[in-house]
């Protein structure tokens, strides 16, 4: 059977090398030899090698950059290549994290900048950019809130509120932080059921961690009532930012009430996803939590002269949790989302999110009717349909991998978890209309075809390098590595 | 500037298409109060403008590639070559996400394939995931996989005094929730041998860095078995330069190996973006974090990779996952593939060699200083420290403005015991030529 | 180091297979006495040493990036969009070479295409080709092409003395061997009007330049009718730039532009690699000469792109091509494509409007300048002359070493009457504040 | 019938636009009215769109970067990628060619180095980096030759002597010199004939154009007294070095007695192709040829002060022939072939040609008896086989096509003109032996079908984008712009 591109290992033949390295041209100092390894399992191959390699493996994937990615949740809108550009300036990628503080004043300007920026966007009261992510950012916040009520003496609080809707890394984060999950429904409408939510709130409450705009793509409709209810208990609300590119510059969650929300660079703020990371997860915070920021976070410092540029230094908040990553954070993402949010302005980022919700629902109304839309209403920047019809055996799967037959790849499936079959769409505002035409289209000509050859969804993809993967048979027959396994793990 | 695309007629007829008449009908659940805030922003710049705005700031630091460095402490300043940086910023990998729909995303995921194996073959275990934040998290992650082995049983963890501080607190912050017991660091003197006296029926998990924090190479004979023996699981954390050279943790009985890839080519870039490794035996596997690809097969019996065992993740097991991790440092794994691949078996090998003699020739010329000395007992790799005449930072101040050099780092900051001492690190960057400048400004700086 | 893979064991099997015993006996036809010479180079650098090596080169540089810059002369600052760079520098592109097999080179073909396409639109022509070394060489093959479309038979070339120095040179060196007689420019001070005076019969073909070498926009009206009342070709070299703004010579009447591309987002790189281009009228394409793309049908009626008319080259026609031209600059043909696509009809007469607005600015600054003067009696384009009080050089050299400013052009080099003149060139990469530090420098180094 | 890729023009929509740019914040200057254009018919797109446009389209290239591309006569070897790094080093890239010498002393000395270095590998005595190309090393050369000539007073050579096997830049190069051209036959094994040679030199002889491994990848064997026989009737030698990478550190043209040679650092010197450019070629010349060059060159300059970094500055040799292109030559391409010299030293570039030679040498063991070898003898960098067998219809161009359904790049094809449906081959050095005998394993298999089922050749390929295209119905039919014609131009 024919294999799509060897592995690198594959390509390997004792005695080639990739580079040359300067001689060690000083006396050299012997090796004591009881610490050596005895080999070196790596691949042996010349750079023309790898540069073909991971050029033709590349050339395999689907992204941003060579077609429409709509996948629900993720905002997968355009990366600006000036971005790029930015983080690779030789002062920001050469500079080291253990720098006395006054020679990279470059970076913690830049740092301190953003931070200012993203507390004004939020409406918060301060700002950590060290979270490396999304969900380390959940965690970041919901420990926050967990130190909060213990700074108070109020050690009764073991509890998190989380809907049903919720992105898996909410209830996972809960649990990292060794506190409990109560799950809330959701109503007829998509919002969190306020009944349930007002059942469950009491003096054993931490908080609620919840999503704005959800992960049905809409709007809390009583947003304000649901903060009030938490806050009333005692609780705290924590904002799962991952939804932000609705509402920037439309609506600030700090001024809805929320004590802590993560901002995903690599989403809203446009730093590129890298195939799953890395990404960057900064947390805004109210002034009650401010204190416990993660440590260390950038200052003015009182040393300042008047007249003269701020000095920075960093600081650590009195309470602070604590350290969530070695350094400073994912600074190279923070280049590119301060590039990014300097040449977009206040205005520009407002355009953005009206752009992405204008390009959702009018995705919308061309689906409506063929897909089934369980929770219908103007959505914000997605929207999730049934990927599935009473009269075809098709499941929403299907339909994803069709999707990559007409070159589009497939919206997040199966999430969330309480539309069935679901197909969480989310065009972001990059894409143009003409795109989301003919992605519709395409939609629309797979409902006909759900119907009239569902075979056709059902072993589908037929135009891909690999036809539909078996994910259980790999599950089953654990490959995990292509080496041999070492000697002493077998002993 | 914006990005998005639309024009007037546009925007008209998709409002028609919706069946608003304006963008703000879009909104009207957002509460009205509270829209439309006046967000007080910089305005908008072009891109030429922004970028030379961020030129200036990024001219004014200091920085490794404008003066030779001697920093390390976690973060190294190594050799890339030049197609490591062009293939990861290829769109195709630059762009994608995580490679949910396989048939798509067969780059991204081969490529992870291949850095899980090469992670494997570095530490000498079995089984290697997609990667963490850093090493750092890396590190918690190892110990929340042993607290639940230990299905909560167990409440302490024993750290090496001499790991990595920043590692050391992320392990502290990561756990706060869960009720442990952190020892072994709670002297900073403590030797190895005093620390694994710790190890007790309630340890989970005993950590150990090697190359420690000080560059010293520790010797880990016994300790596998010491921890064994009471059920304990043994995680070490490792440069992955220094393994081009030294015994893998896997053949010393390692459990779980950590580390940050950063030295495999990756920019210094301030801190960040890193990638974190984490290697641990077959039985574990389950118990691990993080994604993890695996070989597959296609309807035609071709072979494929798709990401396997999501039964541990949060987007499946919600609650009851092995970790809350999601988006993780994908393209640093790439990066950092593609440099090991491209250096080898070989060149890996001859880079840690470099970095060994250079280091050690480095350290004995500074030990003939007057007022400094160095401490060379324990054997090290690519860093050591010295003792210095004067506080470290007037050094490091000389060294910055008078000779245009980047000092060590003081490690007072972390071990008052240490105070006056400065961790010095030499790697394959630092020419002769800059060992002997060093030498002669700590001289100077020292008189 | 070498970047052949080759392993002992490869040699040997490969050598074996061959039949010969040694590498040696692949060159037995090479004569004894000289084979193998010992060649006087420095000895082989590690890519990181030889990078570090050209780095401590770079940097010895002052440069447009470092200081601001008011140089123009034939190569202009401006501002390229980062994905230019980017996707350049992909391998698909980089990595291939001149597109004789379509199937497998459709990329390369349709961006050229698109290339063809863009300069046709920019200076109103019908037919463009895919490209020349440079504007200077691009002017050399429209005389040339005016030659032969004579037949040999007219020796005439008239060119405009206002014609870049360096592009009149080249027309002279292409040309030497033709016998043909190049006047106009014979006399530095000529104005255009005279110049055209001296058109005639024997006349083959007539060349402006506008902007002009000294940023004036020339009057062309006329120009096109009286030299084909005689039968000459009338030719135009043109900023690209500028024809964001201005009306396309194909307007008024040419048969030939030329012009070079580096304006369109490419990088100064101390002269080159940059890009002629060549657009002329359909009845004239069959004599053009250079590569040309063309739409094509495959096998299955599909659109795609192919070289046409490669009967008119080297390739094919030998001795009686219409130029040798082989390579190209095929690769910055497709980054000023990608530039031209960028920006497109708005961005580039942003661009233009920007130069415009600027370059007036500054130059009615400076004309307020104690000894300075200015001459604005032609409407000019980003670059302008200026009578400077001292000689052009210890101005420049005041800018550049007491206030780090990189000057103008010192036009005395090749205009003896214009000496103490200096040509200033100011686009949208000087801003107003760049603008204010100039006039004052300008003023200090007058005084 | 689907498209491929759109134009660029046909994703255009009024309005769009892929860049912002600063405000004037000067006082504006009115236009002049009469001066302006109507209208600009460029594109209007966004970035992300260009972006995908370019991306994709890229991807439609086979390139060196993916797999192997062994085109004779063009050296498609690995260009590295550290060579792109240096040449966009900021000092390079962002200097302007008009500023001071003093200011932009970094590129002058490395373009002496880079002139030095030539010399040394050539043999010569001096070296112009102006042209652009080997086309436009040639006419640089043979303009000198000519120049060499007149300046003696000998004004009756106008004749240059060129084998039927060359290039035709050659021919065309002396037809632009206004120089007649005489064609000399080749023997039986592939050399330029030389009683041909010999009646043909008189004194109406400007040169002869010798390209040395000639266009059949085969060293002249008589290359001495080839060289001598030109010199005894007062002509001069030009080497058209597009072949340099057999014999780099193997011998050197200058001690042969060539007067000039072009290099192209596109082929021998790894500087990319760029799908068709640009490139650059130096020319190197015997002492009687250096006052000749093309001005201007680098050199130290007189003033420098003993113990001081010599102090360079551009000077044009006393008798140039004139510039052969505005500004100092490609010089972005100068760094690179600087980079890639640097790394190797005199041992790399030589192990370079051992096995390019060594390469060639392999392949055509492997082909010998299944592809007619008409000039069979030890080949050096590239060799030429006859794609035709009598009792097969196909001939070259199809199993060109057919090698793409193989996934490699096909070789030169129909050229030199003197081999019947001639492939010429030139895998470089920079291939792998794996890769070779894959090469050479579809070439054989591709024999077998091209007498089995030839029609499988002849429609071939079959897995590209596109099926082969019509080149000559494109020639008809011409379409070489896509947009419409001005109004104007009709009129
Ligand atoms: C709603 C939601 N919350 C949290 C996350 C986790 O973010 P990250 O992947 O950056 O850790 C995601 C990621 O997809 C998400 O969609
Ligand atoms: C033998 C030979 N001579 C001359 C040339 C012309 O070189 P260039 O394309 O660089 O102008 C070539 C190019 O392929 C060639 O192969």
């Amino acid at each position: 059977m024919e294999i799509l591109e060897p592995l690198i290992y594959d390509l390997s033949r004792p005695g080639r090398t990739g580079v040359s390295l300067p001689e060690p041209d000083v006396p050299e100092t012997p090796f004591p030899a009881d610490l050596l390894r005895s080999d070196l399992d790596l691949p042996e191959v010349d750079q023309l090698t790898v540069v073909r390699h991971f050029t033709r493996l590349s050339q395999l994937n689907f992204s941003i950059d060579t077609r429409m990615y709509p996948l629900g949740s993720c905002t997968m809108k355009y990366n600006p290549r000036v971005n790029e550009d930015a983080a690779r300036l030789p002062g920001f990628a050469a500079s080291h994290p253990m720098q006395p503080q006054d020679s990279v004043q470059g970076n913690l300007a830049l740092m301190y900048q953003l931070q200012e920026w993203l507390k004004e966007i939020g409406g918060f009261a301060g700002v950590s950019l060290q979270p490396a992510a999304g969900a380390q950012g959940e965690l970041t916040g919901v420990l926050m809130m967990r130190a909060y009520h213990l700074d108070r003496g109020d050690t009764k609080r073991t509890k998190i509120l989380i809907p049903n809707s919720a992105h898996g890394t909410n209830p996972a984060t809960a649990s990292m932080a060794g506190l409990e999950v109560v799950e809330l429904p959701s109503d007829s409408r998509g919002n969190v059921d306020l009944n349930a939510l007002k059942a469950a709130c009491d003096d054993t409450v931490v908080g609620l961690m919840i999503t704005n705009p959800n992960t049905l793509g809409l709007f809390e409709e009583h947003i304000e009532e649901v903060v009030q209810t938490v806050h009333a208990c005692g609780g705290l609300v924590y904002g799962d930012g991952a939804n932000m590119n609705a509402i920037v510059g439309i609506v600030r969650p700090g001024d809805l009430g929320f004590d802590v929300l993560h901002y995903n660079l690599h989403k809203t703020f446009s730093t590129p996803h890298g195939g799953g990371g890395p990404g960057s997860g900064p947390v805004g915070v109210s002034a009650r939590l401010a204190d416990f920021l993660p440590g260390p976070i950038v200052a003015v410092l009182s040393d300042t002269e008047p007249g003269k540029p701020p000095h920075y230094g960093f600081v650590t908040p009195p309470k602070s949790i604590g350290r969530m990553k070695a350094f400073w954070g994912n600074f190279g993402m923070l280049v590119r989302a301060y590039a990014y949010i300097r040449v977009h302005g206040a205005g520009g980022l407002r355009g953005n999110s009206e752009h992405a919700v204008l390009n959702a629902n009018y995705l919308l109304s061309r689906l409506r009717g063929v897909y089934h839309v369980p929770y219908d209403r103007i959505c914000k920047h997605e929207f999730v349909v049934e990927g599935r019809w009473p009269d075809s055996p098709v499941i929403a799967l299907d339909i994803s991998k069709r999707l990559m037959d007409y070159n589009f790849h497939p919206p997040t499936n199966y999430f969330p978890l309480i539309v069935h079959d679901a197909l969480m769409i989310e065009p972001t505002e990059t894409e143009n209309k003409e795109t989301l035409d003919q992605f519709a289209e395409a939609l629309l000509k797979i409902a006909e075809e759900a119907h009239t050859q569902p075979e056709l969804l059902q072993t589908a993809p037929h135009t891909t390098p690999l036809s539909r993967l078996d994910e259980v048979g790999a599950a089953k027959q654990l490959v995990l590595c292509c080496r041999p396994i070492p000697a002493w793990a077998e002993a | 500037m914006s990005y998005f695309p639309h024009t007037d007629t546009d925007r008209a007829e998709m409002l028609a298409a919706i069946g608003v008449k304006s963008m703000d009908e879009l909104f009207a659940d957002v509460p009205e109060r509270f829209r439309y805030p006046k967000l007080n922003l910089p305005e908008a710049l072009s891109e030429l403008e922004a970028l030379q705005e961020m030129r200036g700031l990024a001219d004014s630091n200091f920085h490794t590639q404008r003066f030779p460095s001697f920093l390390g402490a976690g973060a190294y300043q190594h050799f890339s070559p030049s197609l490591v940086n062009y293939l990861i910023q290829r769109g195709e990998f630059l762009t994608a996400y995580t490679p949910y729909q396989p048939e798509v995303s067969q780059g991204t995921l081969q490529a992870i394939f291949e850095w899980q194996s090469m992670i494997c073959a570095l530490t000498g275990m079995e089984v290697a995931n997609a990667s963490h934040y850093d090493g750092a998290t890396s590190m918690a992650e190892a110990v929340i996989m042993a607290y639940h082995h230990h299905r909560g049983k167990r409440k302490t963890v024993v750290l090496s005094p001499a790991i990595h501080p920043h590692y050391r607190q992320v392990v502290r912050t990561y756990t706060q929730g869960l009720g442990l017991k952190i020892i072994g660091d709670d002297d900073l003197t403590r030797s190895l041998e005093d620390t694994a006296k710790l190890i007790d029926r309630d340890t989970l998990i005993f950590i150990v860095q090697s190359p420690n924090f000080f560059g010293q190479i520790e010797r880990l004979d016994g300790l596998a078995a010491q921890c064994h023996a009471v059920g304990a699981l043994f995680c070490v954390s490792a440069d992955p330069v220094s393994l081009g050279l030294l015994k893998p943790p896997g053949q010393y009985g390692a459990d779980i190996v950590v580390g940050d890839g950063q030295a495999l080519g990756l920019p210094l870039s301030f801190g960040g973006p890193y990638v974190g490794f984490f290697a641990t035996r077959k039985e574990y596997v389950r118990k691990m974090a993080g994604r993890l690809v695996g070989e597959a097969r296609d309807r035609n019996g071709r072979r494929g990779y798709v990401l396997t065992l999501s039964t541990r993740e949060q987007h499946i097991r919600r609650e009851k996952a092995t970790s809350n991790i999601c988006t993780n440092q994908g393209l640093m794994a790439i990066a950092a593939t593609i440099y090991l691949a491209t250096l080898g078996k070989h060149g890996l090998r001859r880079v840690a060699e470099l970095c060994w003699h250079r280091s050690h020739y480095a350290a004995q010329r500074i030990a003939e200083l007057p007022g400094y000395a160095v401490d060379m007992t324990k054997p090290f790799f690519q860093e050591f420290v010295v003792k210095c005449p004067r506080p470290v930072g007037e050094i490091n101040d000389y060294l910055l403005y008078q000779r245009r050099l980047i000092g060590g780092y003081d490690l007072g900051q972390d071990y008052p015991h240490l105070a006056g001492h400065m961790l010095l690190a030499v790697t394959e960057m630092n020419s002769r030529e800059d060992i002997h400048e060093l030498v002669e400004a700590l001289k100077e700086a020292g008189a």
